[in-house]
């Protein structure tokens, strides 16, 4: 279980000892994501997403409130969190694959297996490589892949290693439509057999419907939390749910709660 | 960049083969060209078709010489890259460690280091451990410098993707680190090697009894200075051998930052 | 000739000595010495290097890098007043008058050394016949002041002369004169102002020794000279044969060269009449406190030593073995 | 990252003076500690405490001398970053110009520059040119090699950019190439000032009537050994702060690079 | 006009002289768009939308085929384009708006007039940062700015210098519906003062539609043209056209088309 307790953040431009200005990015955010539960975030650009999955993998510290982890209070990264950025920022001097069992290099008690069973590791990257459409180009340089290969490709090495938490930042964003809905269901199926407890930031508010358990609606900047609303389709889901009627007005509620601001 | 053909094809050979030999050529002949127009005495400076028949008529001598200083080079290079590797690691990675050696590495650097050689000499001997030591302490340097800055200015967006797993700071290092700073690594070991063959010049030429330093000062104390500057070329040579080895090690471990 | 006994059962010393320059001609009665296995001979075990100046060589001993050293007296006294408790002491002298000159050429208007007033002289800042140039200017009756020096590297002197750089150099005048030659300058256009030919009295190079490594070893000392007297001699005697030798240890360095300066030294620094009468290696006690003063003096040192802190004949083998 | 306290501060504070002063203060007391308990005579390695009271009798002079190496070396050094500068740009730009190039600057820089001090000498005659040359000539190769390695690394996706509104080589370089380069740049400047700095006193040590080089000759062949370590301490001293001046104009000029 | 003509693009991976392998991104595409009009690409994923934006950009040539704009044969990147590229890339050692001045800096007759006209420019740069909802971070640096933000910065410096030709490629991928339906309307409003020639990549059906005059639908990889299709309304379009039916209707439609493959 996930838990921000009213956390605030503010980002401090410094030069030497001064402080040249703050920018407060989230102000009193409080979100709970259940284990193995699958939230969203949505709200608009700038409101904090990104900023929140920092703070709730560890790499940035609040400057108010807490955030817990299973109870433990979170300060530092940690290992179980699988994490896909908004970039897909691959390593340039690695293959593929080589970019893809990287967490598994650090990450134990993979790391100290990887050298036994190397080829296990490498048959489940490439199998990865296949659900997200991407066979063949495991000894490919990431710059030769096109933009949404790369953020595939993020999204395997995001999962290899079995993260209990996994935080996905716009995942599909550059995806086009049908292989984003592609995605979705290779998602949902390896959720439904990890049952990991997952949190997803989009701007696709029939994504986020789809794949969500519960989803977090932020207001601008200063961002906090100013609604959520429930999915509740039972699992698994199949993309006709999208286009029934009870699904498109839902869309259309979460699309008000944000644009009432 | 996407085209292939016979043409470009010999374009390359022609620029990977071709004309780096024709710099040489046109180098040497400006050279030759210089002292025999402006009748520069053999004493200031020999032609080279002087000093090349110099060479020849005391090849083995100088090969023996040369080979001593070849080993001293690499020996205190590779004390150097050991060094200078986790020195540039230890000042690249903690803002305090730099602030508390680098000064100190300015100043040591600052110091010539013929200056240093006598005291090594009083402890170590005459021979080959000061010129080992001479090598080494003046080609750590750079690779620290280049090391650490590679370090230092990782990407937080490359690095937070290993922070993220909750990688330790050496895992970084040799994850990340290591890798992005290869390019300026090997930029550090040209810089360093030919430092490194210097030091260990120098510190023949003041305290040992082989080596081309010793040779070269032996030639110039006989006024042969012919025979100085075939010892030059000959080191010259080996430095550009080394540097090919390198070229080649980079070609394979760092053509991805070349793409 | 003596029979060689064999070496008593005592155990092998080993000195590490060094030269005070380039294994050259003047060098030989060393490089003889350990060639023809005389050292071995005497149960020592001898490594000889090449040195980088007088100063250095006596840096060296002093500090316990080598255990003897060949260098010049000056440079020994003044170390020696400089550091008490590190002092090194002479036991051979090998070239009884010092090789110091100045060295200048026809048409820069120098015949006499009372021209070089106003003059631009080139040579190391720590080159003996520098430093003692004021002893050389007393002796001429010049002002030392009104000589302008430029400070230059050893090897740069000839060619800046040559060029034009500077009108005089100071230095050995075995070296000087040769590398001119080298220069394709016509020996009749050398000028040499040899101190000894104006009645400057110091003495030249001479073998040293640690006073503690003379203290534990007198013996090791005595057959270190023993062998070099031997040796000493028997280039006076066949400095063709030194040459060989010479070019043997060293294959760079020109035979010919060597045999030319080995025999201006011999003529000139290593064989005077002094030598004929006291023997080699020896000092003229009365010579040698005038040279103690003459250095203190030029070197402004805060104390004039004895004769006997800067030499020692105790090691000297009989005259008769020393005379030629 | 993010947060700021008064703590924080005071530990600052203590990074950017404290702990190098310490560090500096931690090396003298070693060293005297050596010589003192080696014993080590003041003609192989004087104490610092000695090396200081010969540096203040002898202030004014050692001034002097250094205030012309530090001037040689500044001269020389300017010279330095200027063609550094250009002919890296040249060689990272151009893989042909790199070929043709390198390798010859490889072969220049393994050459020990003592040996061509008396080459300069002979031109350009005695005094402060052959140190300024001399200074210039060992300390431009570190700054081309990163400069080069900078430009050839530029991600193509920068250089698109550029590319793309149809901007000429030239104005490439001086958008991309040389802010791109500049953290290395500065890394470079600094292994270079302190080459300079070497280049310099080696020169005067070879050929001059005044600069440390010179004094340090002067006062080693009077055994005036602490005298001789009194210069290189003012040299390191000086080396430090061009060395400071560099880190204040880095933190202003290629602070974006170490955020 | 731009035109491509039997276009066909391999990607070579070289190492030294020998050809390690050939990928073939495009083959046979021929492509115009009319000058003054709004046309956009869509396909999948990987299919080769922004090799052929290089490719009209000049950044990269054709293995085969041919480009001309304005019926001159295209050799080499050309002033009067304007790219946005689906990374933002901007320079790290500039502020926003340096970033945003940079083509001004490069491309006459701009750049002899910058240093006299700056304030001038500098106007205009922080009106088009206002336009795209940045006002107020003209002086921060790019890694300032969410990742939507960067993305919109990149647009403006596509825009700054009033290129002929404005070549997009996903401009909006990463911002959410609201902030994205605004710029649209920003876009299209630009586009009537100014009419420049655009060719814009999306993977957003309704974007697409509500944008273009005319959208080419594109094939998997190889990529080459498999459709096309007009989109007529009266313009200024505002958003409430989109849920026209026969709007909705046409994004059925154009989804099918991609789908067939
Ligand atoms: N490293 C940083 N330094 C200073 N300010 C920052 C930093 N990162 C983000 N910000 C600011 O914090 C705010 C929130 O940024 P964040 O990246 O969390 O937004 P987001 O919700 O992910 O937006 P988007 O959907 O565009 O990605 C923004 O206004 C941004 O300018
Ligand atoms: N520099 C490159 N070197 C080699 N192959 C490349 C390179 N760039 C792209 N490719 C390949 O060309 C194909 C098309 O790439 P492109 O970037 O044009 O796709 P795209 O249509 O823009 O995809 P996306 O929607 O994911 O951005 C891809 O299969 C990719 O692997
Ligand atoms: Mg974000
Ligand atoms: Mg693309």
């Amino acid at each position: 279980m996930i838990e921000l307790r009213n956390v605030s953040l503010r980002y401090v431009s410094k030069s030497g000892f001064r402080t040249l200005n703050e920018l407060e990015a989230l102000r009193n955010v409080n979100l709970v994501v259940e284990k193995g539960s699958f939230t969203s975030i949505v709200g608009p650009s700038g409101c904090g997403k990104t900023t929140i999955l920092k703070i709730v993998s560890g790499l940035i510290q609040p400057s108010e409130g807490e955030v817990f982890i299973d109870g433990k209070r979170v300060e530092k990264p940690l290992p179980i969190v699988g994490m896909a950025f908004q970039n897909p920022v691959l390593l340039p001097w690695r293959t593929v694959l080589q970019n893809i069992l990287l967490p598994l290099e650090v990450v134990e008690p993979h790391r100290s297996q990887l050298q036994k069973n190397r080829s296990i590791y490498v048959e489940k990257a490439l199998k990865l490589l296949r659900l997200v459409g991407l066979e063949g180009f495991a000894d490919k340089k990431p710059w030769e892949l096109s933009g949404g290969m790369q953020q595939r490709v993020s999204l395997c090495r995001a999962l290899i290693h079995d993260p209990e938490i996994l935080l996905l930042d716009e995942p599909f964003g550059a995806l086009d439509l049908f292989t984003r809905e592609e995605l979705w269901n290779v998602l949902q199926n390896l959720w439904l057999q990890t049952r990991c407890t997952v949190l997803m930031v989009t701007h696709d508010l029939r994504e986020a419907i789809y794949l969500s358990d519960i989803i977090y609606v932020m207001s601008k900047r200063p961002g906090t939390v100013i609604g959520t609303m429930v999915s509740d389709y039972p699992r698994p889901r199949e993309i006709d749910i999208s286009y029934e009627d009870r699904f498109v007005e839902q869309m259309h509620r979460l699309r008000e709660m944000i644009q009432v601001k | 960049m996407s085209k292939q053909s016979l043409s470009s094809l010999f374009v390359s050979a022609v620029k990977d083969y071709a004309l780096p030999t024709a710099v040489f050529a046109g180098f040497f002949l400006l050279w030759e060209a210089v002292t025999r127009i402006f009748a520069i005495p053999e004493f200031i400076l020999p032609s080279p078709s002087r000093t090349v028949e110099v060479m020849l008529a005391n090849f083995p001598i100088i090969i023996r010489h040369s080979y001593a200083t070849l080993e001293a080079t690499l020996i205190g290079f590779g004390l150097s890259i050991v060094f200078g590797l986790l020195l540039g690691l230890a000042v690249g990675y903690s803002a305090i460690i730099y602030r508390a050696v680098y000064p100190l590495l300015v100043a040591f650097n600052t110091i010539p280091k013929v200056a240093i050689v006598p005291i090594l000499v009083i402890w170590f001997g005459i021979g080959k451990v000061p010129a080992v030591l001479t090598a080494f302490l003046i080609s750590f340097f750079p690779i620290v410098v280049n090391v650490a800055v590679a370090l230092a200015t990782i990407e937080p967006e490359i690095r937070d993707v290993l922070r993220s797993l909750g990688a330790s700071k050496t895992q970084i290092f040799v994850k990340i680190g290591v890798p992005r700073s290869m390019p300026y690594f090997f930029g550090s070991l040209k810089v360093a090697s030919t430092l490194a063959f210097v030091g260990a010049v120098i510190s023949e030429s003041v305290a040992s009894n082989e080596g081309t330093g010793y040779l070269m000062i032996a030639a110039s104390s006989r006024f042969d200075v012919p025979l100085v500057f075939a010892g030059l070329l000959v080191i010259s040579f080996i430095g550009i051998s080394l540097f090919l080895v390198f070229a080649i090690l980079e070609k394979r471990l760092v053509g991805w930052a070349y793409r | 000739s003596p029979i060689v006994m064999p070496p008593p059962r005592t155990e092998v010393v080993s000195i590490k000595f060094v030269l005070d320059w380039a294994i050259q001609g003047p060098q030989a009665p060393f490089v003889v010495a350990l060639e023809k296995g005389y050292f071995a001979q005497e149960g020592l075990a001898v490594i000889v290097d090449r040195g980088y100046g007088s100063a250095d060589a006596v840096t060296k001993v002093a500090s316990g890098a080598y255990q003897m050293g060949y260098g010049s007296l000056d440079a020994m006294i003044e170390f020696n007043v400089k550091n008490p408790g590190k002092e090194l002491i002479a036991v051979y002298v090998v070239l009884n008058n010092p090789p110091y000159s100045v060295i200048t050429l026809k048409g820069k208007g120098i015949n006499s050394p009372k021209d070089l007033e106003g003059k631009k002289i080139g040579a190391p800042e720590g080159d003996a016949p520098r430093r003692l140039f004021p002893v050389f200017a007393k002796a001429t009756g010049i002002d030392p002041s009104k000589v302008e020096w430029v400070s230059m590297s050893p090897p740069l002197r000839e060619p800046s002369l040559v060029k034009g750089e500077v009108d005089a150099i100071t230095g050995f005048y075995f070296t000087g004169y040769l590398n001119l030659l080298a220069l394709n300058v016509n020996p009749n256009d050398i000028i040499a102002f040899k101190y000894t030919d104006y009645g400057v009295e110091l003495y030249g190079n001479a073998i040293m020794v640690r006073k503690d490594f003379m203290q534990q070893h007198p013996d090791a000392v005595a057959k270190f000279v023993r062998a070099v007297n031997r040796a000493f001699k028997e280039v006076i005697a066949n400095p063709e044969m030194a040459a060989d030798l010479v070019k043997q240890r060293d294959p760079l360095v020109d035979r010919n060269v060597e045999l030319e300066r080995l025999k201006l030294a011999i003529k000139d620094n290593m064989v005077t009449e002094e030598v004929r009468r006291n023997g080699l290696g020896a000092v003229d006690k009365a010579r040698l406190e005038r040279a103690i003063k003459s250095v203190v003096e030029a070197f402004n040192l805060p104390r004039t030593p004895s004769v006997d802190e800067v030499f020692t004949d105790r090691f000297l083998p009989p005259k008769e073995e020393r005379t030629i």
